[in-house]
């Protein structure tokens, strides 16, 4: 049966192979955001996995709360990418310093 | 033919690992995927995988949730927007390299971490190598959610609805452009006409017919 | 003698001077100056009253507060007055003297537009130097001491258009404030002995400070340090060696002031607080050495310089200042008595010196340079016999007043057991042939021999004379009888007042308990013992050393100033170095100016500049803000806007956080 | 009406601004008048402030409390006693003189102007009558706002690095005193002075908030080497602010040492005393060298202010070298009794030299010794003040100067013979400055023609010059009732001084 250790371990791959994927792609902003809905996922394993172990039905509720919330974040977050592309004509990453000190 | 109660376990684990394997090749692909249509297929399979797992643990209201609302909606958008906007793929490859090390890097180090404290010293008392207490024959993880959702949580969920409004709302308001050149009917104009500017009394000299 | 009286006397003069000075428009010259005289008359005839209750009537010494200053601590501080036979002799001096140079004044000012001021600042200044005099503790002793130096700051600064006048004025007050530094620590020892300030607190607890050391310079005896504490304000008030610089950069002022300032009333407060304060200097014999030595080096080296000085004016002030020395080092030898006699007979002659001088230079159209002097005895001739009586006087020729209190101070440090008496006894021996010496040479230049003022007026034409415009020569003119009445009234005492009191003030008890002397120190006493009357003591004075040296000066100067003035000339250019080691005034001046100010002046650039703008303004203040400006550059590179840097940096502080949860847990 | 009366003290003069405020710069007229009356009133109601005072007692009096914040235990106390007295005294005499001063000279916004001095006079009474220590700490600061406008607005040319220099230079003293104040009220439980001063305190507790309190307070003595603002501020600043704060700002740091650090850290206090003297001591001589090269006027008083207030501190602190020398008490009253008369008689002289370096500086518009010379041909009546001001300043006796300097003089001899010699040295150095001023600026020939073209004091100058002068003669020839205000409350402050608060 799957134990709480296997559980977090997976989530914390995965957790980590997600900002990898955040630093290290230079280019893409999309890749960002699918990055993001990673990270997102992998918390919710965890929820998954504590809700369950703890037998208390909050951490799935939690996770039904994070997924909605995910949604809305990556409506958006396409919303801006589509803007920027008009702005720009290109999206990596590169160029998206005008915010800086 | 029904397995043995032991049996089920070790088929669980299969399972388990199989989809979690699966999940992190997924996972992986995302990244590295030279095409972002590609990376959003891997992100699409990454999480129907895990959606498996969580089949697995008994959560499976919230599993077909991710993969109906999430992986129906949010993906399909993701691929939209990929596809709409004609990104040349052979210029995204180039940045890829340059930082690769360094990332992997960091990456493995966390993972190492991670693993290194679940693993020794479990979670301030937490005791990690517990499984799950399965849930009884005629539980339904729907209906217990139900209850809760909407006795305990209403409030939040109210609240999570206005959001999703909120995202719309946003998401429509930055991306809608309003092209100069089109004729929309202006109701509030229409109305606020008055007589006077429209209708224009000219007293002109009667002429002989010649 | 009831304290009302007393209160009045000092308070006269003040109150003469608030009138003349603040008055204005209302009181008007006359006005002024009758007001002053009127103040300062009363108080005179105030002062010989006491002093002849005190001296004949029997009336006990008046020792009593006036008003509580503060009570500081239990301390009771408090304006008194003590009032013995040597405040009452102090007194009469002060203000018969001070009569004189108002009465002076009348005819010397009397084209100055500062008139009032002038009356105002004289009668201001008597009302100090009666303050000190009659004070009963060391506060008010103070207070005299600091309203005199600044009134005479006032004074000699009174042509304040003057640059070398405001220069002078400035010198003396910061040297006289030197003076009171010593003073004002001597007064701080003496209170953490008595904690109290009075007199009879400080003079019965002297035997008990002798004993004590104070932990400083490796522990030096209490009562000497207080003592010396004490003649170091007295030497900066009665310009003894070190701190004399300012005496004669005084004669800047007008020359009443010099006659009362600076050669009757001030410079004698340094020597009346050591006689006052006899109780506590016997008990120190190393401190009595040391005023012993300073007084007779002041005695001979000063009165040296006396006889190079050109300005007439100088002349008298190096004068006053060898006098001076000489009544230091009486005090030194402990004859305090012959201290303050001299003292007295010196205020009459010197200050008769000073007006005759002032009216010569009347005479001469403010011409005070004696190479531009020389036979005005037959112009002027009630100047050149008043002025002729105080030379006599001062060089102490027997049946002058001179000589009764210089002889007399001769005779006690030669018969001091003192260390340092011997060159002592030598300084001042010597110094009374150099007394007589600068004496004639000023009586001959001045009145006798060849006219030199005729040809020089014929010759340019301008300096002071020009300036009064007219055509040929002024001929030298008596002055007016308000300027001559006050010399022959002072050119009595000259003569005679020596005679009248040697008896009863010097050899006699006249002092009493007023003044405090030990019995191994007692000199006057054992001098008193061959006193046979004023006349024997005269004809024996015929006989003495010090008459044949002054005989000897009288020669030298007859022979080098009347018959053979070029011999002078001639001396000067042979002995160069010395001729100009003297006129430079043993180059203190110059050290004055060149080391102390500007090294003075260096300091204080060097710590303003380097301390407070360099090190604190530069480094601290802007410093810490100019680095926090550079701080805030460093930090701003890392805000690159990248959003992959910002999620490296989060990785590693999450790697870091879970390193150190890993390793602690 | 007498347990309000400091409340009115403190609330009559804000009001009164507060109303020169609203009636603005068209009707600066009536502005006038109402600050002139509301400054004469204040010090009207110092009278029966000083007459009614009880002088046998060191206990506070006119005893005022009313709950501020509950929340805190800070409750709105005031109280005032012996030393703290004379002080709100002086405020209310000083701020006279600045507004008659600034009657004409002021044409930018003067109605501001008068309303910025009348708060910060209300402000400077609520610190000395402040026994809350919040309440205290709230008008301490507050009182920044009204000096940092002032000089901001109508300073000099760099007004505004002077102005910022000297609010932040205090305000960062005063921020680690109220974490002093905060620790001890979590001890203490209330905010209370007097609970303070009870508070039994560990020695490194009380090395702690001695050196929170001694940052505070020696930036606004100011000590020697946190003293460089004060010069930038004094030239930069109006005449009346320089009056002002001279007058009565640097006494703030004095009144500190005073108030809190001897009663409330008794033992670190007898610890750190050396540190003290010797900056007192460096105080006296380095700044009275720096003094003498200065070529600017208001520069050079400020240094003398700087010099004064250094025995202040040595006054306060001699008390325990006193007992390490000789064993007993005497002498230690004597030496606070000279630092508290020092204070109220610096007070009134270098206000009054501002005063009278700001008329030179309204007719010729220069504060440069070097453009003056001869001032007394064209001046005499200014000449003579100058003078009197000038000797006062450097310890005349007579004058107030003097009666401080003499007194801690004569203390710090108990104490030592090298601390009484070095402090006196301020005779000479003092001297020397400040006559040097004068003999360049007020004597000598007429200088140039501008000063030729001076013309004398007019009315209102006159009254002020006079009556200051007449204060420095009275305290210099009878400073018997102000000593007789002030001692019980210095014998109390003594006994606390050199009682020790260790928990045993």
């Amino acid at each position: 049966m799957i134990t709480l250790a296997d559980m977090l371990t997976l989530s914390g791959v995965l957790f980590a192979l997600a900002v990898a994927g955040i630093f290290l792609n230079r280019k893409n902003v999309i890749l960002l955001l699918m990055c993001v809905e990673l990270l997102l996922l992998s918390a919710n394993f965890n929820f998954i996995a504590f809700s369950r172990m703890l037998g208390d039905l909050t951490g799935q509720v939690f996770v039904f709360f994070v997924l909605t919330v995910a949604a809305a974040e990556s409506a958006i977050g396409l919303a801006i990418l589509v803007v920027l592309f008009r702005e720009r004509r290109n999206i990596d990453v590169e160029d998206l310093n005008t915010l800086k000190g | 033919m029904r397995l043995t109660g032991e049996a089920t376990a070790v088929l669980v684990e299969i399972l388990f690992y199989a989809f979690a394997t699966l999940l992190v090749a997924g996972a992986l692909g995302v990244i590295t995927a030279r095409n972002p249509v590609y990376s959003a297929l891997f992100l699409v399979f990454a999480f129907i995988n895990s959606a498996g797992i969580w089949l697995l643990s008994e959560a499976e209201f919230l599993a077909l949730v991710l993969v109906l609302v999430y992986v129906g909606a949010v993906m399909v958008l993701f691929l939209f927007v990929v596809m709409m906007l004609d990104i040349n793929i052979a210029e995204l490859r180039r940045g890829f390299t340059r930082f690769a090390w360094l990332g992997w890097l960091t990456a493995c180090a966390l993972v190492a971490e991670i693993v290194g404290v679940v693993w020794t010293h479990g979670l301030a008392g937490v005791d990690v190598s517990k499984g799950f207490v399965p849930e009884p024959a005629g539980f339904s993880n729907t209906r217990a959610l139900g209850e809760v959702l909407y006795t305990r949580y209403v409030y939040p969920f109210e609240l999570a609805a206005v959001l999703l409004v909120v995202a719309i709302v946003a998401a429509i308001a930055l991306t809608l452009r309003r092209r100069p050149g089109l004729k929309t009917q202006d109701v509030a104009r229409q109305v606020a006409v008055r007589a006077e500017d429209r209708v224009r009394v000219v007293k002109i000299a009667a002429e002989k017919r010649s | 003698m009831n304290p009302h009286l007393l209160i009045a006397i000092p308070l006269a003069p003040l109150v003469a001077a608030v009138i003349a000075g603040l008055g204005g428009r209302l009181v008007g010259r006359t006005g002024a100056h009758i007001v002053t005289i009127a103040g300062v008359a009363a108080s005179c005839l105030l002062s010989l009253h006491v002093l002849e209750q005190l001296y004949r009537g029997g009336a006990t010494t008046f020792n009593g507060p006036v008003y509580t200053w503060l009570v500081s601590d239990g301390v009771h501080i408090d304006v008194g007055f003590l009032v013995d036979r040597l405040t009452a002799l102090m007194m009469s001096v002060v203000t018969f003297v001070s009569l004189c140079v108002h009465v002076y004044t009348i005819g010397y000012m009397r084209d100055d537009p500062g008139y009032k001021r002038f009356f105002s600042y004289i009668s201001l200044f008597t009302f100090s130097m009666l303050m000190l005099v009659m004070s009963n503790n060391f506060m008010q002793l103070f207070f005299g001491w600091e309203a005199v130096g600044v009134v005479s700051y006032l004074l000699i600064g009174f042509w304040y258009t003057r640059p070398s006048a405001v220069f002078a004025n400035f010198k003396a007050f910061i040297v006289n404030r030197v003076g009171d530094f010593g003073f004002v620590i001597g007064i701080a020892a003496v209170f953490s002995y008595t904690h109290s300030l009075s007199y009879e607190a400080a003079f019965a607890a002297a035997p008990h400070i002798a004993q004590q050391t104070l932990p400083v310079f490796g522990g030096v005896n209490a009562l000497t340090l207080i003592c010396i504490a004490l003649f170091v304000g007295a030497m900066g008030k009665s310009a003894q060696v070190p701190l004399h610089v300012w005496l004669p950069d005084s004669m800047e002022g007008p020359t009443p002031i010099s006659a009362l300032i600076h050669a009757a009333t001030m410079v004698t407060a340094g020597i009346f607080m050591v006689a006052r304060m006899s109780p506590l200097f016997e008990y120190s014999d190393t401190a009595l050495s040391f005023v012993l030595v300073i007084g007779a080096t002041t005695a001979f080296f000063m009165g040296v310089l006396g006889v190079v000085m050109n300005d007439i004016k100088r002349v008298i002030a190096y004068s006053t200042l060898s006098q001076l020395g000489y009544m230091t080092a009486a005090l030194g030898v402990s004859a305090y008595g012959a201290g303050i006699f001299h003292l007295m007979t010196h205020a009459f002659f010197k200050a008769l010196l000073f007006l005759a001088a002032g009216s010569v230079i009347i005479g001469m159209h403010h011409e005070q340079d004696m190479r531009k002097m020389g036979g005005l005895a037959k112009y002027m001739p009630i100047t050149a016999v008043t002025c002729w009586i105080g030379g006599l006087s001062l060089v102490a020729t027997p049946f002058f007043s001179g000589f009764y209190s210089k002889d007399a101070i001769i005779e006690a440090v030669g018969l001091s057991h003192r260390w340092g008496a011997t060159y002592a006894y030598w300084c001042v021996l010597l110094g009374s042939f150099i007394t007589s010496l600068y004496t004639f040479r000023l009586l001959f230049m001045t009145f006798h021999g060849k006219e030199r003022f005729r040809h020089v007026q014929a010759g340019h034409g301008e300096g002071h004379d020009g300036a009064h415009g007219g055509d040929g020569v002024h001929e030298p003119r008596e002055s007016p009888l308000v300027v001559t009445l006050p010399l022959i009234a002072l050119a009595i005492p000259s003569l005679v007042i020596g005679y009248l009191t040697v008896g009863k003030v010097l050899y006699g008890d006249y002092f009493g308990k007023a003044i405090f002397v030990l019995p191994q120190h007692a000199v006057l006493a054992r001098m008193a013992a061959e006193y046979h009357g004023p006349f024997s003591l005269a004809l024996r004075g015929f006989l003495g050393a010090p008459f044949w040296l002054a005989l000897a000066g009288f020669g030298t100067a007859w022979v080098f100033f009347l018959k053979r003035p070029q011999l002078a000339d001639a001396a000067a250019q042979r002995f160069g170095w010395l001729h100009r080691l003297l006129l430079e005034k043993y180059y203190f001046d110059w050290f004055n100016e060149h080391i102390v100010a500007k090294l003075a002046r260096g300091i204080g650039l060097g710590l303003w500049k380097g301390g407070d703008q360099g090190l604190i303004d530069g480094v601290m203040v802007n410093g810490t803000a100019n680095s926090v400006g550079r701080l805030g550059g460093v930090v701003r590179r890392v805000q690159n806007g990248y959003l992959y840097s910002y999620a490296f940096w989060m990785v590693i502080g999450l790697a870091a956080l879970l390193g150190w949860f890993l390793v602690r847990a | 009406m007498h347990h309000q009366l400091l409340s009115i003290l403190i609330w009559l003069p804000i009001a009164a601004g507060i109303v020169v405020l609203l009636l603005g710069e068209r009707n600066v007229g009536a502005g006038r008048w109402v600050s002139l009356a509301a400054s004469v009133a204040t010090l009207a109601l110092c009278v029966p402030l000083w007459g009614d005072f009880n002088t046998h007692t060191a206990a506070y009096q006119f005893v005022e409390k009313a709950a501020w914040i509950p929340g805190f235990h800070a409750y709105y106390a005031l109280g005032v006693d012996g030393i703290s007295m004379p002080l709100i005294v002086l405020t209310a005499f000083m701020t006279i003189p600045v507004v008659i001063g600034g009657w004409r000279v002021i044409t930018k916004r003067p109605a501001q102007y008068y309303a910025a001095f009348l708060i910060m006079e209300g402000l400077m009474i609520g610190v000395f009558s402040a026994t809350d220590a919040l309440l205290f700490y709230f008008f301490w600061e507050a009182m920044l706002i009204p000096m940092f406008l002032i000089i901001g607005i109508w300073g000099g040319p760099r007004r505004v690095y002077a102005t910022l220099k000297f609010f932040l230079y205090t305000f960062l003293g005063s921020v680690l005193m109220l974490a002093a104040l905060i620790y001890m009220y979590v001890k203490a439980g209330s905010y209370s002075i007097a609970a303070f001063q009870a508070l039994p305190l560990t020695l490194t507790e009380q090395r702690w908030i001695f050196f929170a309190f001694l940052l505070a307070f020696a930036v606004k003595v100011p000590m020697w080497p946190v003293h460089t603002w004060l010069p930038d501020a004094h030239v930069e600043a109006p005449t009346g602010g320089s009056v002002i704060l001279a007058a009565i700002m640097l006494k703030m740091g004095g009144y500190g040492f005073l108030r809190f650090m001897l009663p409330i850290t008794p033992d670190a206090c007898r610890e750190f005393n050396m540190l003290i003297i010797a900056l007192s001591l460096i105080a006296v001589i380095y700044i009275g060298f720096v003094a003498i090269v200065q070529p600017d006027m208001k520069k050079l008083i400020a240094y003398s202010s700087i010099a004064h207030m250094g025995f202040v501190t040595l006054g306060a602190f001699v008390v325990y070298e006193i007992v390490r020398a000789t064993g007993g008490l005497s002498g230690a009253a004597m030496g606070m009794d000279g630092a508290m008369v020092q204070m109220v008689s610096h007070g009134l002289i270098s206000g009054a030299m501002f005063l009278c370096v700001g008329v030179l500086y309204d007719r010729m518009h220069s504060r440069q010794i070097a453009d003056y010379g001869g001032v007394v041909n064209t001046m005499p009546i200014f000449g003579a003040f100058m003078v009197l001001f000038a000797l006062a300043n450097t310890g005349l006796p007579g004058t107030s100067g003097f009666v401080g300097e003499f007194l801690v003089i004569l203390a710090s001899f108990k104490a030592g013979f090298w601390f009484s010699a070095l402090a006196a040295v301020t005779l000479i150095l003092g001297a020397t400055y400040t006559l040097w001023m004068v003999k360049r600026v007020v004597f000598g020939p007429v200088g140039n023609d501008h000063v030729a073209k001076l013309t004398d004091l007019d009315g209102r100058e006159f009254l002020i010059l006079g009556v200051l002068a007449a204060a420095v003669l009275l305290v210099g020839v009878w400073p018997e009732p102000l000593l007789k205000v002030m001692e019980p409350s210095i014998r109390h402050l003594v006994a606390q001084a050199v009682s020790t608060k260790i928990p045993v």
